[in-house]
């Protein structure tokens, strides 16, 4: 029975590393229109979850699916194509580009001019990407208006909180249909943590269909925007649903604080 | 700043390095090239120091990016004039144009996708050898040998480019390594080849049934042969330059750049790593086989010596020197890891220690190169650096 | 105010601009001669020694005071290298005043000459590349190629002589490197020991630089030949004598021809040297000059010994100065006088044939006894007092 | 026939121990600081100079006395000289670029091996001619039947063997070696530890060093001629032998060695022609682990980490 409201189905993901075992059989949904929460101490395994639904670790054992098809063995090309887009903890941007080729490239997707016209056809190309660079500044001004005003700066010489808003302006400008953000609050401080939240919200409403999934350690901060939240530790699922029940849950009490 | 003041500067600098370039070329004696070399690198350092003359000048090249370039293409046009009454010195320019035909191929893979390549060097052997073999066992002319050369260094390009695709960095150098030594000693020891003697008297390519060995005589002044061949090779460079700019300002160069910057992210945006890597090596290793076409022709012989792992550590040099992902700088890169070497002959002993040298003070303390690569700038979009 | 400055330092500019690049006059009337040689890389040692013998002839020559103008050598550097050597011949051609020009250690960089110098007319005496094709074919296409030693094929066929005819050595076994020189040795070698019913057991090829013999030494040992003759220069070829002897392969003589002929050798492959017969170009006991030759050498305390090319460098450059006597500092007059001399020179009298190559053939056969090339004839092996290997 | 077969492998043994010596200077230094020391040859043949220059002057100042101890003496000066010419080469042209792009030590180590080269032939007396080092191996040697193993082998590979346990038991027995391997896992959690980064870097190209030098002194000993050209093809095939055998694994650089020699010495033997690209074939080998198996015979599996 293919329930067409699941965007992403993870049944019993398995991964160790040696022995160690990262994830230990987690099942895990995304619902379109939805914005889940994943929490959890650190090394839980929330950022390898990540790395497997991507496709950058290869899992040992259990089965993703996404719009029911099953995207277990596709490898990290095959699985941003089919509108699964990422951000990293490091914030991996491509750090000798500037800010504005960052976000161009983001669009690498989309249809473009092919190889061949690049010789003989080169204003196309140049037209077509001068369109794209305005499309980045657009998404760029909406996020932070001075990074659009520096959008000829390097990556590398952005601070850590531009650096996350560039990287989830190049994620969008992807037009994904899942969005897994890898903790994008981490070194903001609580304005700017609001301020990002914000932005999310108001990203879900203007994406129909769209599934995002953050990242985060911190409780307070996923309560004003996710509606359903799932929390790891030692790579297992300990508890799911809205955030309401997770915060009266023994165990993730202990997990986060430690055994009374 | 008006636009006038602005081309004005930017003539002035030209001239200069025109000037400083006739200068250097034609005297002799040891000492006094010492001088013009000092007084180079004293411009240099000044215009290094960021004073109003390198903001000026900046914006000149921004702003009149195409004027500049055509003055400074007129300017190489009139410069073997200066030569007439010697050959050997236009010679030398020649070869300072074909090294930077292979360095700017070298720069795709080293600039643009950051995998080091040690084999540059023997891809300009294979080249060389696929048209001197043609031109001199088939007979065939030089056009057909240069597009005989371009197609088997492509393929060469895939050859040397498929075992990079799983190596990294130390390993990839490792892999160009092995495939230099081993085209290198191929070449040497089979009998096709002509083995060690090399293959001599290649002819000189041929235009509208005209052959360039012998010279013409326009308005009276008779052009030497060489000076033909000259401005063939700069029209090749020309050629090459305009291709080389058009990959590297379309969506091939940012993807190149994607890769060499971030593989894993690369990934993760759909960017499938192999067509890319190999483009780069095909690309790199053609701009080498057309150059190594243009320098047996220019010798008219050609032997397992000119593809020596000292050449390919040459243009390795060349785009340290110049500047790692910008034409400009590793045009200026090769030109001057030629120019000078050839004029300080008298301290021959210590060429290759001066090159070794210079790369080491380059990669401390200019490890951008000479002319730094600049960040990809779009017409219609403002914004600040 | 910023423009008048401007332009004012444009005009100062441009004026030590003219100034310099036109400097230097015409000096008083000097005659060149360029000589082209291996003054760098492998073959430093031969290039350096033929350069003195060269520069010794053009001191002498001035000092006779026969020549109304300075003549002054031109040496320029080719570092056997093909490439650079095409530099250097194009400096020397696009210098006007320079006349003829003598060159090149290493065949494959004289091919990559040979072909500038025809095509300016410039005369180019050979005094070291024994190459077969430099004058068999280029010289027989090229009036202006003319060379002073001998052929690659006449020391093979000499040593061959000696080894089978005189000697009658049966099995051999050859030892060549991958350079052109080392190519031209296998070939000729081949020809020379067939042609007088010689076995060849075995035939290997070693690159320049190549340091571990072993391998193929044990090879050799299981064939068993009673001659090994290698064909390379002196770096590899004492290498390889020392790894013999280490290798138990004493009852073996080891031989070679003039690549071998330095004292470097002896120095290098110490007491392993003893008992290697070669052959050299150039019989210079039975020529009168050649003691005043050698003392000329030595007050001119060059720094580099002579090397074994250095008698022909001297006769290069005597061909060219007389030729240069008879018919002036003008190139075209100068191919043909060098191509029809008859020159009184170190190493007997030079004449050309119609490929430009010297008719002068003596050879002198030498074996190393107690770390020095001693004449076959003075040697103990000779009179018998030492046996060489059977 | 079997006789040949068995002193190939002797000649094949021989030129692994060389082999194999270098190669364990590239693993030690890519295990510390994941950087390949492209100038390690050089260090082997600085050595080879060295060694030569003392065992001249101690022949001429004592004539007539070869002993074992001058010989110890000369080679733990060339050791102690490569050592810290070792430990220059890091400071100048690595530490400066810890953080840059991995490239750069690449050219930069490349470099220096060009520098130290081309110091040799120029200031060496007579540097750019081939070199003699003094004979101090009595000739002679253990005749088994027909199979001759000279005295000058049996030093090498007594020499070699020695190292192999020397390197085995710093590595895993001694504090300098668990240092060492700390610092090879986790730079930054090593220094945060208090394990002075810097001297043991210091410590390991000093080590790595000497072990050059001592396969120099018996590059020496065995060739008896050499040049300042051959370090830069020794630094080649002990970089190949490291990575077959498996970059950072100090055993896997061993049988790197031996596997590079082997494939060299059985090619020129038994292959017609195959003297002159023997070469060929060891890079050819090489090439295909670098395909097949980058992480070489006993190296982990390298994963990328995200």
């Amino acid at each position: 029975m293919v329930d067409n409201k699941k965007l992403l189905d993870a049944r019993n993901v398995v991964m160790n590393f040696g022995g160690l075992k990262a994830l230990d059989g987690v099942n895990v949904h995304v619902n379109k229109n939805e914005i889940l929460g994943l929490i959890g101490p650190n090394g839980s395994g929330k950022t390898t979850f990540f790395n497997v639904i991507t496709g950058l670790y290869h899992l040992t054992d259990g089965e993703v699916s996404f719009e029911g098809e099953n995207i277990t063995d596709k490898t990290p090309q095959e699985i941003a194509r089919l509108g699964i887009i990422r951000t990293f903890q490091s914030s991996r941007l491509w750090f000798e580009l500037s800010v504005l080729d960052n976000v161009i490239l983001g669009m690498y997707m989309r249809e473009k001019p092919s190889l061949f016209s690049s010789f003989f056809k080169y204003n196309r190309v140049r037209s077509d990407l001068e369109a794209k660079a305005e499309e980045a500044k657009a998404i760029l001004n909406e996020f932070n208006p001075d990074l659009a005003n520096n959008c000829y700066k390097r990556a590398q010489e952005l601070a850590l909180v531009d650096r996350r808003r560039v990287e989830i302006c190049r994620a969008l400008v992807a037009h994904p249909k899942l969005l897994l953000l890898d903790e994008p609050s981490a070194g903001m401080d609580p304005a700017e943590t609001k301020e990002l939240m914000d932005d999310i919200k108001r990203v879900r409403k203007t994406k129909k269909g769209l599934g995002i999934v953050i990242i985060e350690h911190d409780m307070t901060v996923i309560s004003t925007v996710a509606e359903r939240v799932v929390v790891f530790n030692f790579g297992k699922k300990i508890a799911e649903g809205d955030f309401s029940q997770i915060r009266l849950n023994k165990e993730v009490r202990e997990a986060y604080l430690g055994k009374e | 700043m008006k636009k006038g003041k602005l081309l004005l500067i930017g003539v002035f600098f030209e001239l200069l390095l025109l000037a400083l370039i006739v200068i250097f070329l034609k005297i002799d004696n040891f000492l006094q090239s010492i001088l013009i070399f000092a007084v180079a690198v004293g411009i240099w350092f000044l215009l290094a120091r960021k004073t109003r003359m390198v903001e000026n000048l900046g914006m000149a090249m921004e702003e009149k990016r195409k004027e500049l370039l055509l003055i400074a293409l007129l300017m190489v046009i009139i410069l073997p004039f200066f030569f007439l009454n010697n050959i050997y010195i236009i010679h030398i320019l020649i070869l300072a144009l074909i090294y930077a035909i292979a360095a700017v191929g070298l720069d795709f893979q080293m600039g643009s996708t950051g995998m080091v390549n040690f084999a540059q060097g023997t891809m300009l052997g294979i080249g060389a050898y696929t048209s001197a073999l043609l031109c001199t066992t088939f007979g065939v002319s030089f056009w057909i040998g240069l597009v005989g050369a371009i197609i088997v260094s492509g393929i060469f390009g895939v050859i040397l480019g498929l075992p990079t695709l799983k190596t990294k960095e130390y390993h990839l150098s490792l892999v160009t390594i092995a495939f230099a030594y081993v085209g290198y000693l191929l070449i040497l020891n089979m009998k096709w080849t002509g083995g060690p003697d090399g293959i001599a008297g290649i002819p000189k390519p041929k235009l509208f049934g005209f052959s360039l060995s012998r010279s013409i005589d326009i308005g009276g002044i008779s052009i030497p042969g060489k000076m033909l061949y000259f401005y063939l090779v700069l029209l090749a460079l020309v050629l090459l330059i305009i291709v080389a700019s058009r990959l590297k300002n379309s969506w091939l160069g940012l993807t190149w750049n994607a890769v060499r910057d971030d593989e894993i992210s690369a990934k993760c945006y759909g960017i499938r790593l192999m067509p890319y890597k190999l483009l780069s090596f095909v690309f790199g290793s053609v701009f080498a086989g057309i150059a190594g076409v243009l320098y047996a022709h220019l010798v008219g012989f050609i032997s397992t010596e000119s593809m020596a792992f000292s050449v390919d550590l040459l243009l390795v040099a060349m785009v340290i020197l110049g500047g790692m992902d910008n034409i400009a700088g590793v045009i200026v890169g090769a030109i001057l890891l030629v120019i000078i070497p050839e004029k300080f002959r008298s301290i021959q002993d210590f060429r290759i220690l001066l090159y070794a040298v210079t790369l080491i003070l380059m990669l401390v303390f200019r490890p951008q190169g000479l002319i730094p690569k600049k960040v990809r700038v779009y017409r219609n979009i403002s914004g600040n650096r | 105010m910023k423009r008048r400055g401007f332009v004012m330092f444009l005009v100062v500019f441009l004026l030590t601009f003219s100034l310099l690049a036109f400097a230097g006059g015409q000096k008083e009337k000097v005659v060149k001669i360029a000589f082209i040689g291996p003054l760098t890389g492998p073959n430093a040692a031969q290039g350096m020694g033929a350069r003195n013998s060269f520069e010794l002839a053009i001191r002498q020559a001035n000092a006779s005071g026969e020549f109304p103008y300075k003549i002054e050598m031109l040496a320029l550097d080719d570092a056997s290298d093909p490439a650079v050597g095409a530099n250097a011949a194009n400096k020397a051609v696009s210098d006007p005043q320079v006349v003829a020009a003598a060159g090149h250690w290493n065949s494959p960089v004289a091919r990559a000459t040979i072909p500038i110098f025809h095509e300016n007319g410039v005369a180019l005496v050979i005094w070291g590349a024994i190459g077969v094709d430099l004058t068999d074919k280029y010289g027989k296409m090229y009036p202006e190629i003319t060379r002073v030693c001998p052929k690659l094929d006449a020391e093979n066929e000499f040593l061959a002589d000696w080894l089978l005819t005189k000697q009658g050595y049966k099995t051999f076994y050859i030892i060549h490197d991958t350079s052109s020189y080392g190519k031209d040795c296998l070939t000729f070698m081949k020809i020379g020991i067939e042609k007088r019913g010689g076995k060849i057991l075995g035939i290997d090829g070693v690159n320049v630089g190549e340091k571990d013999f072993m391998p193929l030494l044990t090879k050799v040992k299981e064939k068993n030949p009673q001659v090994l003759y290698y064909g390379g220069v002196v770096t590899e070829a004492a290498l390889l004598r020392v790894q013999i002897v280490k290798a138990g392969l004493t009852n073996m003589l080891y031989t070679g021809i003039s690549g071998l002929a330095d004292q470097k050798f002896n120095e290098v492959a110490g007491s392993a040297a003893e008992g290697t017969v070669i052959v050299k170009p150039g019989d210079p006991k039975e020529v009168k000059g050649w003691p005043a030759f050698v003392k000329a050498y030595k007050d001119a305390k060059f720094n580099e010994p002579m090397g074994a090319y250095g008698q022909y460098a001297y006769d290069a450059a005597g061909v060219i100065l007389a030729a240069l006597k008879k018919v002036g500092p003008d190139r075209k007059k100068l191919v043909s006088a060098i191509r029809n001399i008859k020159y009184k020179g170190l190493l007997g009298t030079y004449t050309f044939d119609d490929t430009g190559q010297t008719t002068l053939v003596s050879m002198t056969l030498l074996v190393s006894q107690d770390g020095k090339w001693v004449k076959w004839e003075d040697s103990e092996y000779a009179s018998g007092k030492r046996k060489l290997p059977r | 026939m079997f006789l040949t077969f068995l002193l190939q492998l002797k000649n094949s043994i021989m030129l692994g121990c060389q082999y194999s010596l270098i190669a364990i200077g590239f693993t030690l230094f890519f295990g510390i600081l994941n950087v390949v020391v492209f100038c390690h040859g050089d260090f082997y043949i600085f050595a080879t100079f060295a060694g030569a220059t003392f065992l001249l002057i101690f022949l001429n100042l004592l004539p007539g006395i070869v002993s074992v101890i001058l010989i110890a003496v000369a080679l733990f000066i060339a050791m102690v000289l490569t050592g810290f010419l070792g430990v220059v080469v890091e400071k100048v042209t690595i530490k400066p670029f810890r953080k840059s792009n991995p490239i750069i030590p690449i050219l930069s180590t490349l470099s220096a091996g060009t520098i130290i080269e081309q110091l040799l032939k120029i200031f060496y007396p007579a540097g750019s001619n081939p070199q003699i080092f003094p004979n101090i191996i009595p000739a002679g040697g253990i005749n088994i039947g027909e199979f001759l193993f000279g005295t000058n082998e049996i030093v090498i590979l007594l020499f070699t063997i020695v190292i192999f346990i020397f390197m085995y038991f710093l590595i895993k027995k001694t504090k300098i070696g668990s240092n060492i391997v700390a610092i090879s896992q986790d730079f930054e959690a090593a220094s945060m530890v208090g394990i002075n980064v810097d001297r043991y870097v210091s410590i390991t190209f000093f080590i790595g060093a000497s072990l050059a030098a001592i396969a120099g002194f018996m590059n020496g000993i065995y060739y008896t001629v050499f040049r300042y050209d051959m370090g830069a093809m020794a630094g080649i095939k002990g970089f190949s032998a490291s990575v077959v055998g498996g970059l950072g694994s100090v055993f896997g650089a061993v049988i790197g060695g031996f596997l590079m020699a082997f494939v060299e010495t059985f090619a020129a033997a038994y292959i017609p022609g195959g003297s002159a690209i023997r070469d060929v074939f060891s890079f050819v080998v090489v090439l295909l682990f670098l395909i097949f198996r980058p992480s070489g015979i006993l190296g982990e599996k390298i994963i990328d980490k995200v």
